[in-house]
């Protein structure tokens, strides 16, 4: 099995004067599973879109299976067959899982008008394939779970037959069940004699499951060799260009009484009396798989999503009512997992991001109407500056130009500087390469050395393992275990309690 | 190198306006006389404020229809109110009440919309298009669809007079512009409307609660709508249901002419004005000239299709989305 | 956004009831003018004005299924009006200039009308404007053209437009018959085609549909394009029901197109809605107010109120259930 | 003659420039979106100066007939009226606009005209637009009379002399010449005209169409009929008050829908003729458009004198129409500015109108084909 599948030589692409592909030079072979890593901005995504015809190369050449390839619109690539599986859903909420299936290529007559009982019978056939036959080929996909969609969208990408699947994090927003799945799917389309790329964040993974580990540094290709070959230090090392020695920071504090508690907290369907308590200085994290009501429990407590009943206490004080701006004048603040949709204003100024959740504190004097731009600035260069973000000028660069790690940063800037005592922080490393991930873990710990009360959610157990002082466990939308640092952590503990099996 | 810098950052707005300006009072006879820029400047007043309330609900991506109706609506009920043949006899004390109720007319109908949208979460375009429905009938019934006049002769003078070329009314229009300016750059709630504006969901998590912010763009516009009525009954000297009636576009234009996103979070209350004046200008100038008024018409419609073209190419270069 | 499962007990009656409610709720504000109506004039309720309403309605109901398509992939068009209006007025000019037969004439301002579309299409897809701004220009651009044509004066139309006007079958007007003929196909192509579907998926996710192969900007292009074409369709069957075009002709029919679109179901913010009977609904609902207050004889003052509430409403209950931003 | 096709050749001008000068700032990059737009809004911004050139050799044709008759000996060549119509909507306008356009030919008077669409605010800037422009003499046909006293008394402020025509103003200025029809008058005298002919005993159940309730003219002609028919209950019988906002579509809707309540309506009263075409067609397709004395006939009586009306009078559909006498007014209009751009005095005049009807159109008014 040494076929070659797909050939990438030394390509190139820039937008304007940015060059984002110096030199790409990849081979597939046929049969393989190719596990591409990097950080973000290496140019992953610039890659996959050339592959995919939404980008057209400047340079270089693509072979597949000996012939040149040359894709001018996603089409092409299809009818190449290519397929790819997105880190986000692509799915049209409003449509049917068939009508997803088949959008740009239905069976029809002559008249145009299409044929859908072919579809069904195809999508029931395919869904099948991918052991998803649970879902019905008419429900409307508004009204499946996120791991069921992605179910759909996998099974997308097997529809036209594809000799080339790539798959760009397929598993960010997966439980650790579905990701078995996925991965048993993978494996069966290898053994079919498909050629896979697998991108992701997740070492772990890239080593269980691929063939091959490709490394992406700026543009280029650091290196491609064997994974039996391969061992993590090296590949980190190829990532970021440098040696990480320690991933995750420590710090001393001390952890004091119990400041945060949630009482009883009950929502129609979802949680009946889940209750939590959080020490001054604690961090404490929450692991659960997808769909155990982690990031819900969140967004519940913070008053984004309704709470039919239960008290949120803050230093034995009831807050009320549970609303965002009562919450955070309350002292709490929430990070969610998605920066670019509800953490960040994008085309807005660094200076208006980060002082968005404390413009009340940064009017003018005693007034109650005006800013004071002058304060504005000076407490905008003094965060940039504490959480070394790298910006030409907080006060004319926009958000929307940062890169992901950066972006993160100014999210918490933005938090620190309103000076909050419990924080909420939902995947605070999503999508965030390495580098940025190490800083951003510092940030957290300077929270909790400074008395605040940090509650952090992540789908790491390995990250949570590294910074939490306690985690919790949660499944089906119920706490299941509590494990505490250094006397029982385990990750086979943790699994345990996630899957709900040693209850 | 650095003043190429400084004239490069001007909005592309005040160049537009100036240009025209001179190009107008070169070639445009009849254009470069004292008389003729008061008139101009008077004729522009209505159009600033009413473009100065719009555009606060643009910020947040919706829109007003509302405000021309109530132009129709205060200037009856105020003119009826303060009218010499009305039960108060033009009055100063009628005079005071007219002008309260048309603005509180302005504000009650901004908490209606501004309720309506937050409230039931409808669409700000189909409730300020059916407000403006149900206030265009208010404005009908009240009057029976005649014109009120006999306005008290201190407000007429106020309607009429000037200091140099700078009639009273453009004092009043650049007074609600200046603080719609401050309101919308200095204030706590300026901050929070461009970001609400801007994302939504962003300013709901960070503490800036967007329907509080919503609902005072919506009385602010309608509060704006009121004083425009005011505005309108002085310099037209009467009341009538026919105002507003085509102003829309006109409002619509001042604020894309200025470059304000119609999709919510960015544009200033500066370049509305001016974008008003440019409009404003544009009409007269080619009234003078004698086009016929579909082209007119036809111009600014063209004039709005460029000026919002010209914006994304900028907006294209300054933000990499 | 997720189908909370309902508990069991009183409260899940309770809910479902409040669900039905706005589920159907234009349903029951439809029923409840219906009765109003009825209960004042008995022969609200006949076949002859159901029929009447019908017709009354199937001019603007075309338009009203264009603005279905261009609502679906979450745009807007306001020029709807003044596109019915140049494209009646070339259809006019072919009639009585040329003397061309009436069907060349249809054709003569549909394609005006789809040429007017496809200018939004062009700026909204190409130069990416946002479509209320570009619809609002052409709106301006459109009345100017038009005023320019017929020179700001009326413009009688050829006698034989009566026929048509006055044609039935089977006792119904042939206008019904063309209004629902489009309803029908519409409804086929929105429903059974995949351009159809890819309209909705535009509408839903338009990065997304890019990214799947969709050809999203030409998807989009097209439904202003439709919305043109049937436009120009409604405008000069409007013409030939008036004999006559006005210089105020079909002004201000924007806003009864778009507000009867909306509570025919379509949503402003895309991917939703149902030509049939979605259409209908809407622009017989807004119709029959008209109708049911001449009938009643009611005031000639109340009319537009009358109507601006019940599109408030309308809109209303069909709000309450919307989770998204405010705008 | 130059001097004006300058001018609007530069209007136009400007704007094309304008257009493109913006599309330029905007574009001075090298993203390929703004090539894109360039291309695209160029040929746009260009688009009005097309049909533009049209009308303007159409004016430099009118205006060679001007300079041609003026050099003929006319010896007001340089007199220049400006005229602000409320709206050509109707065919008494289009008259009244011809009819002033050919009479300032005529005279060899410059002609320049403004359109405000009925919207009053906008003509009061188109007045004094005219102010700035320096007319001689305006003619204004008010969209409504008192709202633009305003703009009147500015004209009085910069001397320059005022014609109403067709409508009088409000009080608080002052008007040179009025030339005026007093539509409410007007309708009621129509109305009882109608009762002088019909014979005793005839019951009117009557569909009173109402022109745009923003329009003062519209209320006039609405007042003028309700009250004339309140002074006989015996004879009218109000059944049903359409708004139509001057729109066909709804005058159409209007007779559908009455009739659809009320099978036994039989007179209907349209307060323009420009409605009348759509009441036609209504009428035609409920089978109702019989002639007068048929069976089933459905008294038609209208207002302004429109030449398709007076036609329908001749054939026998339409009963009475209330004629306001443009072409006249409108030649009154203009000998009004002359006489007042050269200092003389001008004469008020009101004018009556006269009702043609079925009965008197052969006999008095058999010259008499409308407008």
């Amino acid at each position: 099995m040494s076929e070659i599948a797909l050939e990438l030589k030394h390509i190139t692409k820039s937008f304007g004067e940015v060059q984002v592909l110096k030199d790409i030079t990849l081979t597939l072979k046929k049969g393989h599973i190719l596990g591409l890593v990097g950080e973000n901005g290496a140019g992953k995504s610039t890659m996959m879109n050339v592959l995919g015809g939404i980008y057209q190369r400047n340079g270089g050449e693509i072979f597949l299976n000996g012939t040149e390839y040359r894709p001018a619109s996603p089409k092409d690539a299809g009818a190449a067959g290519i397929a790819f599986v997105q880190q986000e859903l692509n799915l049209f909420t409003n449509l049917s899982v068939t009508e997803n299936l088949f959008i740009t290529d239905m069976p029809r007559n002559k008249l145009g008008i299409v044929n859908k009982r072919e579809m069904r019978r195809t999508v029931e056939e395919k869904l099948k394939e991918v052991g998803a036959e649970e879902i019905s080929p008419d429900t409307i996909i508004a009204s499946l779970p996120m791991g069921q969609r992605q179910l759909v969208e996998i099974t997308k990408s097997i529809m036209a037959d594809a000799k080339i699947i790539i798959f760009d994090e397929p598993t960010t927003s997966l439980s650790n069940a579905e990701k078995e799945k996925l991965f048993g799917i993978i494996n069966k389309m290898k053994e079919q004699g498909k050629s896979i790329i697998f991108i992701s964040h997740i070492l772990e993974d890239v080593f269980a499951r691929t063939d091959e580990i490709a490394v992406l540094r700026d543009g280029e290709i650091i290196s491609q060799r064997k994974t039996s070959e391969a061992d993590a230090a090296t590949i980190i090392k190829e990532m970021v260009g440098r040696e990480l020695t320690n991933i995750y920071p420590t710090c001393e504090k001390t952890i004091g009484e119990v400041v945060f508690e949630t009482k009883d907290i009950c929502q129609e369907g979802r949680f009946d009396k889940v209750s939590l308590r959080v020490r001054e200085g604690e961090i404490v994290g929450i692991f659960g798989l997808m769909g155990a009501g982690r990031t819900e429990y969140l967004r519940c407590i913070f008053g984004l999503d309704p709470m039919s009943s239960g008290e949120v206490i803050y230093r034995g004080k009831q807050i009320q009512p549970v609303e965002p701006e009562n919450c955070i004048k309350n002292g709490m603040a929430l990070i969610t997992e998605n920066r670019r949709e509800e953490g960040l204003l994008l085309p807005k100024t660094l200076r208006e991001n980060i002082v968005l959740s404390s413009l009340k504190a940064h009017r003018k004097g005693n007034g109650r109407f005006f800013m004071n731009a002058g304060k504005e600035r000076e407490s905008t260069a003094k965060m940039t500056e504490d959480l070394r973000i790298k910006t030409f000028d907080p006060n004319e660069q926009t958000a929307g130009t940062l890169s992901g790690g950066n972006q993160q940063k100014v999210v918490f800037a933005k938090w620190v500087l309103s000076d909050p005592k419990v924080f909420l922080l939902d995947e605070p490393t999503k999508g965030v390469d390495v580098g940025a991930k190490y800083e951003i873990y510092t940030i957290i710990q300077d929270l909790a050395k400074q008395n605040s009360a940090v509650i952090m959610v992540s789908s790491e157990v390995e990250e949570l393992m590294g910074v939490c002082d306690r985690i919790l466990v949660m499944n089906n939308n119920r706490f299941t275990g509590e494990l505490t640092k250094n006397e029982d952590y385990s990750a086979e503990e943790i699994m345990k309690y996630a899957v709900g099996g040693a209850m | 190198m650095n003043t190429l810098k400084k004239l490069k950052s001007i909005d592309a707005i005040y160049w537009f306006v100036a240009v025209f300006f001179i190009a107008a009072l070169v070639f445009v006879p009849g254009f470069a006389n004292l008389a003729a820029l008061e008139r101009l400047l008077s004729q522009g007043c209505v159009l600033i404020i009413l473009a100065c309330g719009v555009h606060l609900t643009v910020l947040n991506g919706g829109v007003d229809f509302t405000s021309t109706a109530l132009l129709a609506l205060t200037t009856v009920v105020g003119g009826s109110i303060m009218s010499t043949k009305g039960p108060l006899g033009g009055s100063a004390g009628a005079l005071i009440l007219g002008l309260l109720v048309m603005v509180l007319l302005g504000l009650g109908f901004g908490i209606i919309n501004g309720f309506s949208i937050t409230t039931f979460k409808m669409p700000s375009f189909i409730v300020t298009m059916a407000t403006q429905m149900i206030v265009n009938g208010l404005a009908v019934v009240y009057t029976g669809g005649s014109s009120v006049t006999g306005m008290p002769s201190a407000f007429a003078k106020f309607g009429k007079g000037s200091i140099f070329i700078f009639p009273y009314l453009l004092i009043v229009a650049v007074g609600v512009a200046l603080v719609m300016h401050i309101i919308t750059t200095k204030t706590l709630f300026g901050r929070q409307l461009y970001a609400v504006g801007t994302n939504h969901k962003a300013a709901l998590i960070s503490g800036v609660s967007p329907r509080k912010t919503i609902f005072k763009a919506y009385v602010l516009s309608g509060v704006c709508a009121g004083i425009a009525g005011i505005v309108m009954l002085a310099y037209m000297q009467s009341g009538s249901v026919n105002y507003g009636a085509t102003m829309f576009n006109d409002i619509m234009g001042s604020i894309i002419v200025g470059g304000t996103s119609p999709a919510g979070g960015r544009g200033k209350i500066a370049n509305t004005v001016m974008g008003a004046l440019l409009i404003n200008m544009i009409d007269s100038v080619l009234n003078i000239l004698g086009i016929p008024y579909y082209f007119i018409t036809l111009i600014k419609g063209l004039i709005i299709l460029v000026a919002a073209s010209i914006d994304l190419i900028r907006m294209d270069r300054k933000v990499a989305r | 956004m997720e189908k909370v499962t309902a508990r069991a007990g009183k409260t899940a009656d309770g809910k479902r009831a409040k669900e039905l409610f706005m589920d159907y709720g234009i349903y029951v504000i439809l029923i409840a003018m219906i009765v109003f109506f009825t209960v004042q004039k008995p022969n609200f309720l006949t076949i002859g004005n159901i029929l009447l309403i019908l017709r009354t309605s199937s001019v603007l109901g075309i338009a009203c299924v264009g603005m279905f398509f261009v609502l679906i992939v979450a745009g807007i068009d306001i020029s709807v009006s003044m596109n019915m209006y140049i494209s009646a007025v070339v259809g006019g000019t072919f009639l009585n200039n040329l003397g061309m037969p009436l069907p060349v004439c249809f054709v003569a301002s549909c394609l005006c009308g789809l040429v007017i579309g496809s200018i939004n299409g062009f700026f909204v897809t190409k130069v990416k404007i946002v479509p209320f701004i570009v619809t609002l220009a052409t709106y301006s651009v459109a009345r100017g053209m038009a005023l320019f044509l017929t020179n700001q004066q009326m413009m009688f139309l050829d006698n034989k437009v009566m026929t048509l006007a006055s044609a039935k079958f089977l006792g119904i007007s042939a206008f019904v018959f063309i209004f629902l003929g489009v309803v029908v196909i519409a409804h086929i192509v929105l429903t059974c085609t995949q351009f159809g579907r890819q309209l909705y998926a535009c509408g839903n996710n338009l990065q997304g549909a890019n990214k799947m192969g969709i050809n999203g900007p030409r998807t989009v292009f097209f439904a202003y394009m439709i919305c043109g074409a049937l436009c120009g369709i409604a405008g000069m069957l409007s013409a030939c029901n008036l004999g006559v075009i006005n210089p105020n002709f079909s002004q201000g029919d924007e806003f009864v197109v778009i507000s009867s679109s909306v509570i025919g179901g379509a949503s402003l913010f895309g991917g939703k809605g149902r030509v049939f009977p979605g259409a209908i609904i809407g622009i017989v609902m807004v119709q029959a107010i008209i109708n049911g207050l001449t009938m009643i004889g009611a005031s000639a003052y109340v009319y537009t109120i009358f109507r601006g509430v019940i599109i408030f409403l309308a809109v209303m209950v069909d709000s309450i259930k919307f989770s998204g931003e405010i705008r | 003659m130059k001097k004006e096709m300058l001018r609007k050749a530069f209007g136009i001008a400007m704007a094309g420039v304008m257009a493109i000068s913006m599309v330029g700032c905007g574009g001075g990059g090298s993203s390929s979106a703004a090539s894109e737009t360039k291309s695209s809004a160029a040929p746009e911004a260009s688009a009005p100066a097309e049909p533009s050139s049209a009308p303007s050799e159409a004016a430099s044709a009118v205006e060679s007939a001007v300079s041609a008759a003026s050099e003929a000996g006319t010896e007001k060549s340089d007199i220049t009226i400006g005229v602000s119509w409320c709206a050509i909507e109707s065919q008494m306008w289009a008259e009244y606009q011809n009819t002033i356009k050919a009479e300032c030919e005529s005279l060899g008077v410059k002609y320049t005209e403004s359109v405000a669409e009925n919207d009053v605010q906008k003509q009061n800037q188109q007045i004094e637009d005219f102010i700035s422009q320096g007319v001689d003499a305006i003619i204004i046909a008010p969209a409504d009379g008192e709202a633009v006293v305003s703009a009147i008394q500015e004209c009085n402020t910069a001397n320059i002399p005022v014609i109403m025509a067709n409508r009088a103003a409000g009080e608080g200025c002052e008007v040179y010449a009025t030339i005026s029809s007093d539509n409410k008058a007007m309708v009621k005298r129509e109305i009882e005209y109608i009762v002088s002919i019909t014979p005793e005993g005839t019951k009117y159940r009557c569909l009173e169409l109402v022109g745009s309730l923003t329009d003062v003219n519209a209320i006039a002609r609405q007042e003028g009929f309700e009250e004339t028919i309140a002074e006989y209950p015996d004879m009218f019988e109000l059944v049903s008050t359409v708004p139509t906002e001057w729109k066909g579509d709804q005058a159409l809707a209007g007779v559908q829908n009455t009739f659809s309540a009320d099978d036994t309506v039989n007179f209907i009263f349209s307060p323009s003729d420009a409605l009348l075409p759509s009441i036609i067609s209504g009428l035609q397709q409920l089978d109702k458009y019989a002639k007068v004395g048929e069976e089933g006939h459905v008294t038609l009586v209208t207002f302004v004198g429109a030449a398709d009306a007076v036609s329908a009078i001749r054939e026998g559909y339409v009963d009475v129409v209330s004629v306001q006498d443009a072409t006249n007014q409108a030649k009154l209009c203009v000998q009004a500015a002359v006489d007042a751009a050269g200092g003389k005095e001008a004469q008020d005049y009101t004018d009556a109108g006269f009702e043609v009807s079925t009965q008197n159109v052969e006999t008095d008014y058999a010259d008499f084909t409308g407008y």
